[in-house]
């Protein structure tokens, strides 16, 4: 086949891949420069998250996994950000932080910067707290669930557990009401369900990234995790909680390149019938 | 004694153990008879499709070590790798091997040898060649890959094994240069773009099914057997079990719950 | 020393520590303190996991200390600049310690920023695969296809606002067919799980052995 | 105004990003500099946090009167008797206890949680009693578990001969119906991800002072690198 013998379906079929990438970092940019506002719906999941934490009982206490990486940080943080705020907001409730990421007690720090807990009258030590990057991952987690003290003594900063208050009278996983794990590895949130829900039956809620999703599912329906959610879900936790932030700032964006992609769908099939149809084979 | 609540689970636990280490005895005996895979069927067409238009097959097993969790499928990988050498060398094809683990570089090219052997041309093979050390590091690898794909154009890409990050970017190159492509991996997140991109697919547990078949390993074998009559069981289960609810009763969920 | 010692011992230690955790989970027998006993041995494995950390960076510096010996072309210059920067890291990191100010600092311009970018990078060659490759050409193609465009169309935050009905469709394909498929692909690889610790305690999986010497082998 | 290192910190970053980025389009060697920072970073970062641990709980324990973690120590360092070439059979034995402790862990909980806890859920769906529309989301929800189930059994072929074949139709029809929304998640994952950045370098780094006027310059230098070194026109190489 010469060059001379391209129908208009095979040029179409052969848009040069810089061409498809241009198209794409304009359609990421257009929405940021020029933002239009569109309407986020809440999806049961996420409302029945929210609902989870706002049935807690005063004084109950919480483990929050950050056990995500850097990369997923554009997903995952405003969730957990998000997430921050409507505990509290609510107040009563204590959290205990550890991470399975070894980028977690950084992504904390930078959580809380933008969280601001100080706000609410929340205070380090007593509301809230990071015991710290734990290596092993599923090891970690079941040593965490056995005897917290046994494993580290200190926070993330080194300073003994003994001088925090929101320490006093926890100890294993049966003294959390809620565990909450946010992630980018399936190690993870899988591992959580193995050495937390599966041996001491602690509710789960669950945040991974949107494409770790599907294998996630099977859980879900089991009753193995109260709540599946994706981090892309995290503009909708902002509405609920009424802090709009990174979240909500992402929907046009979100909006305009799915439909790019589905526009992309379209036209690559159409090209792909067309060149069947007019004989492509010459 | 035994912990309420999970003294089914234990009972499951032994009846899987023994049926895993009762698939391996057997088969030592006599090794199990495998469905047809739809994958394996198509590489001796791939291969032939490589002769017509003279162009090279590529092979990539992925990242992962030998060392770790992964290499079981590794392991597959390489079964694979050793049966599409012997039909490359019976149909004079060049199969090139992308290598990501040095350690593997050694039984890759033994592998690859032996198929040429038995294919009667052991001249015809050229590990500097067709074993390449491509990198170590996930992109760096992922890039030199790319690099080889966009020079050399193969008529065929094969890659099975644990694939992560780089899968999405290996299948489209190879699909924008009109390779044919068979792509497998256990990795769940993976499979989807495999689906997507490539003309056939292994999907999941199906690679170590051709590994084992390919290789005639006893233990890789009898294991999947052993697998399969638990497979069998969990089917038993969920049908009697849905039997039940329908006519009302929760006996078998009350035992599992035991 | 024998090929017992080097061979056989490594995996009677591994069948005894799975061993003690499996008791531990089922079983509780009147004198025998498995708790713990396991809780000691799972705090070691912490410990002996964060050793293992270290691997990365050791073969870093033996691979491309190679290449900087070598003087290889082109990229001896890259593998030099790597190692400086694993040294940097180390320096701060120990020096001032990682929730301090500095470390925080180096983390943020260096890392973060990479990884972040690298993984999102491939969100471009999934643009051109989608539009390359996501084509209807039988049933199978077809229904991935379908799902897609339903699943890719409730994403988007305002199309599920100005048409509704995509929401409980979404909903049912990831209630149902999504969540069955993934729960059969799921049993399957318990079992495949099992069967792999199965053959990892009794001895016939021993990756994790390293290079075996022809002796080990035979055994 | 943010303070001189956070300036710094914000311009390293975001030219990292750029730099990254340009591998989309073609490789150049200011992406080979910023991934040989990132495999660097990346095994820097991880070996700290290896140190922190071993200090803040393995030192720890230690001073805080468990002297048996001598032991643990004595066997991490053994750990890299695995680059020595006679005695790399040394490292065996910690790894054996990693081993059997991942096994340990995996296998005691795998059998409730993926295995019986699936099935029973599975067991328990309602076919009547329901509405329609529910026994029949139910109905297809079964039918496509036991048939990816039933298309996974590799050793029995005759399972799949003749009329069965049907079975593994389904199953294959359910798992690609399962991709395609995994496959448009994943598009929602990675394009978040490309926000975040992008959204870092208008909203962080473009307000900076001269940022507006790097980043074209960033880009030509990018486009420059990214020709051929024998087609660039200066400087003019030898051969």
């Amino acid at each position: 086949m010469g060059k001379e013998s391209k129908t208009i379906w095979d040029r179409l079929e052969d848009i040069p891949r810089e061409v498809l990438y241009g198209i794409l970092i304009i359609s990421f940019i257009m929405p940021m420069l020029f933002p239009i506002g569109f309407p986020v719906p809440i999806s049961p999941e996420v409302k029945r998250w929210y609902d989870t934490i706002d049935k807690l009982p005063n004084g109950s206490v919480i483990m929050v996994d950050f056990g995500y990486s850097g990369g997923g940080e554009p997903e995952l943080g405003p969730m957990a950000v998000a997430v921050y705020h409507h505990i509290f907001k609510k107040g009563g409730i204590k959290v205990v932080a550890m991470s399975t990421s070894n980028e977690g007690t950084l992504l904390f720090d930078k959580a809380m910067a933008e969280l601001n807990p100080s706000q609410y009258g929340k205070q380090y030590g007593v509301d809230y707290i990071h015991i710290g990057y734990i290596t092993g991952t599923e090891s970690a987690m079941a040593a965490v669930g056995k005897d917290i003290r046994a494993t580290t003594t200190t926070d993330y900063k080194g300073t003994p557990l003994a001088q925090y208050s929101i320490m006093d009278g926890v100890n294993e996983a049966k003294d959390f009401a809620l565990l909450i794990c946010y992630t980018t590895g399936g190690d993870q949130s899988e591992g959580w369900v193995r050495q937390w829900y599966t041996t001491y039956q602690t509710p789960y809620l669950c945040c991974v990234l949107a494409m770790m999703v599907p294998t996630m599912l099977p859980y879900q329906k089991a009753g193995q995790i109260v709540s599946l959610t994706s981090g892309a879900q995290a503009g909708q936790m902002e509405l609920l909680v009424h802090v709009p932030a990174r979240g909500i700032k992402s929907a046009d964006v979100i909006t305009i390149t799915h439909l790019l992609c589905i526009a992309l769908v379209v036209v690559g099939n159409i090209a792909y019938f067309g060149k069947k149809f007019s004989g492509g084979k010459q | 004694m035994f912990v309420t609540g999970r003294i089914f689970a234990l009972g499951m636990l032994v009846v899987i153990w023994v049926f895993i280490l009762g698939g391996m005895e057997l088969a030592k005996r006599a090794m199990p008879t495998f469905r047809k895979l739809a994958g394996l069927d198509a590489l001796p067409e791939m291969v032939g499709r490589a002769a017509e238009t003279g162009k090279p097959v590529h092979f990539t097993t992925g990242l992962g070590e030998l060392n770790t969790n992964m290499a079981s499928q590794l392991v597959a990988g390489l079964s694979v790798l050793a049966y599409v050498s012997e039909l490359c060398a019976r149909d004079g094809v060049r199969i090139v091997y992308s290598v990501y683990q040095s350690q593997v570089m050694p039984l890759a090219t033994e592998l690859m040898k032996a198929a040429y052997t038995s294919a009667g041309k052991p001249e015809e093979f050229d590990a500097e060649d067709q074993v390449r050390y491509m990198s170590g590091e996930q992109f760096a690898y992922a890039s030199a890959v790319q690099g080889f794909a966009e020079r050399e154009r193969p008529a065929a890409n094969i890659m099975i094994g644990p694939f992560y990050a780089e899968s999405m970017l290996f299948a489209e190159t190879f699909y924008r240069i009109g390779s044919i492509q068979l792509a497998g991996t256990a990795r769940g997140y993976q499979i989807p773009f495999f689906a997507v991109v490539c003309d056939y697919l292994l999907i999941a547990e199906e690679i170590y099914a051709a590994g084992a078949y390919l290789s005639k390993d006893p233990v890789l074998a009898g294991s999947i057997r052993g697998q399969d009559v638990g497979k069998l069981l969990a089917l038993v289960m969920m049908i009697v079990g849905i039997i039940l609810t329908a006519l009302g009763s929760s006996a078998l969920i009350n035992l599992l719950k035991m | 020393m024998s090929v017992v010692f080097k061979r056989t011992l490594p995996i009677v230690i591994v069948f005894a520590t799975a061993m003690l955790f499996i008791l531990e989970f089922f079983v509780t027998i009147p004198g025998i303190d498995f708790k713990s006993a396991a809780t000691t041995v799972n705090n070691w494995g912490i410990i002996l996991t964060a050793f293992t950390l270290a691997f990365g960076a050791v073969n870093l510096f033996i691979f491309h200390g190679r290449h900087i010996s070598r003087r290889t072309k082109g990229q001896w210059p890259f593998s030099l600049w790597m190692l400086i920067v694993i040294v940097i890291f180390i320096v701060i990191g120990v020096s001032s310690g990682v929730s301090s100010g500095q470390y925080t600092w180096l983390y943020n311009a260096s890392y973060f920023a990479l990884s972040a970018t690298v993984y999102s990078s491939l969100g471009f060659y999934m643009t051109s695969g989608i539009y390359r490759a996501l084509r209807a050409k039988n049933i199978e193609s077809g229904l991935l296809l379908i799902v897609g465009i339903i699943a890719l169309a409730r994403n988007a935050p305002a199309v599920a606002s100005a048409f509704p009905p995509i929401i409980p469709w979404e909903a049912w394909l990831s209630a149902v067919p999504t969540t069955s498929a993934q729960r059969g692909i799921m049993i399957g690889a318990a079992l495949g799980a099992l069967a792999l610790g199965i053959r990892t305690m009794i001895g016939r999986e021993t990756g994790f052995l390293g290079k075996l010497t022809e002796a080990e082998k035979g055994g | 105004m943010a303070d001189f290192a956070t300036i710094i910190q914000i311009w390293l970053a975001a030219l990292f990003t750029i730099w990254i980025y340009s591998i989309a389009f073609r490789d150049n060697v200011f992406f080979k500099f910023a991934e040989h920072t990132f495999v660097g970073a990346a095994a820097g970062h991880s070996l700290v946090m290896g140190i922190d641990n071993i200090l803040r709980i393995g030192w720890g324990n230690f001073i805080g009167g468990n002297y048996i973690y001598i032991i643990v120590f004595i066997l991490g360092v053994l750990l890299f008797t695995r680059y020595h070439s006679d005695y790399f059979w040394v490292s065996r034995f910690p790894l054996a206890v990693l081993v059997g402790i991942g096994v340990g862990l995996m296998m005691r909980t795998t059998i409730t949680s993926e295995f019986i806890a699936q099935i029973q859920s599975t067991a328990g769906m309602k076919l009547l009693g329901v509405d329609t529309w529910t026994a029949f989301s139910n109905l297809v929800f079964i039918i496509i578990t036991l048939s990816v189930v039933y298309y996974f059994i590799f050793t029995f072929p005759k399972m799949h001969g003749g009329g069965l074949g049907i079975i593994s139709t389904i199953a294959k029809y359910g798992m690609m119906a399962a991709f395609g929304y995994s496959f448009a998640n994943t598009v929602l994952s990675r394009f978040n991800m490309i926000f975040g950045r992008f959204d870092f370098i208008m909203s962080t780094w473009l307000p900076l002072p001269y940022a507006m006027i790097a980043l074209p310059v960033a880009l030509i230098l990018l486009i420059y690198a990214m020709i051929p070194a024998e087609r660039r026109p200066w400087p003019k190489t030898q051969k």
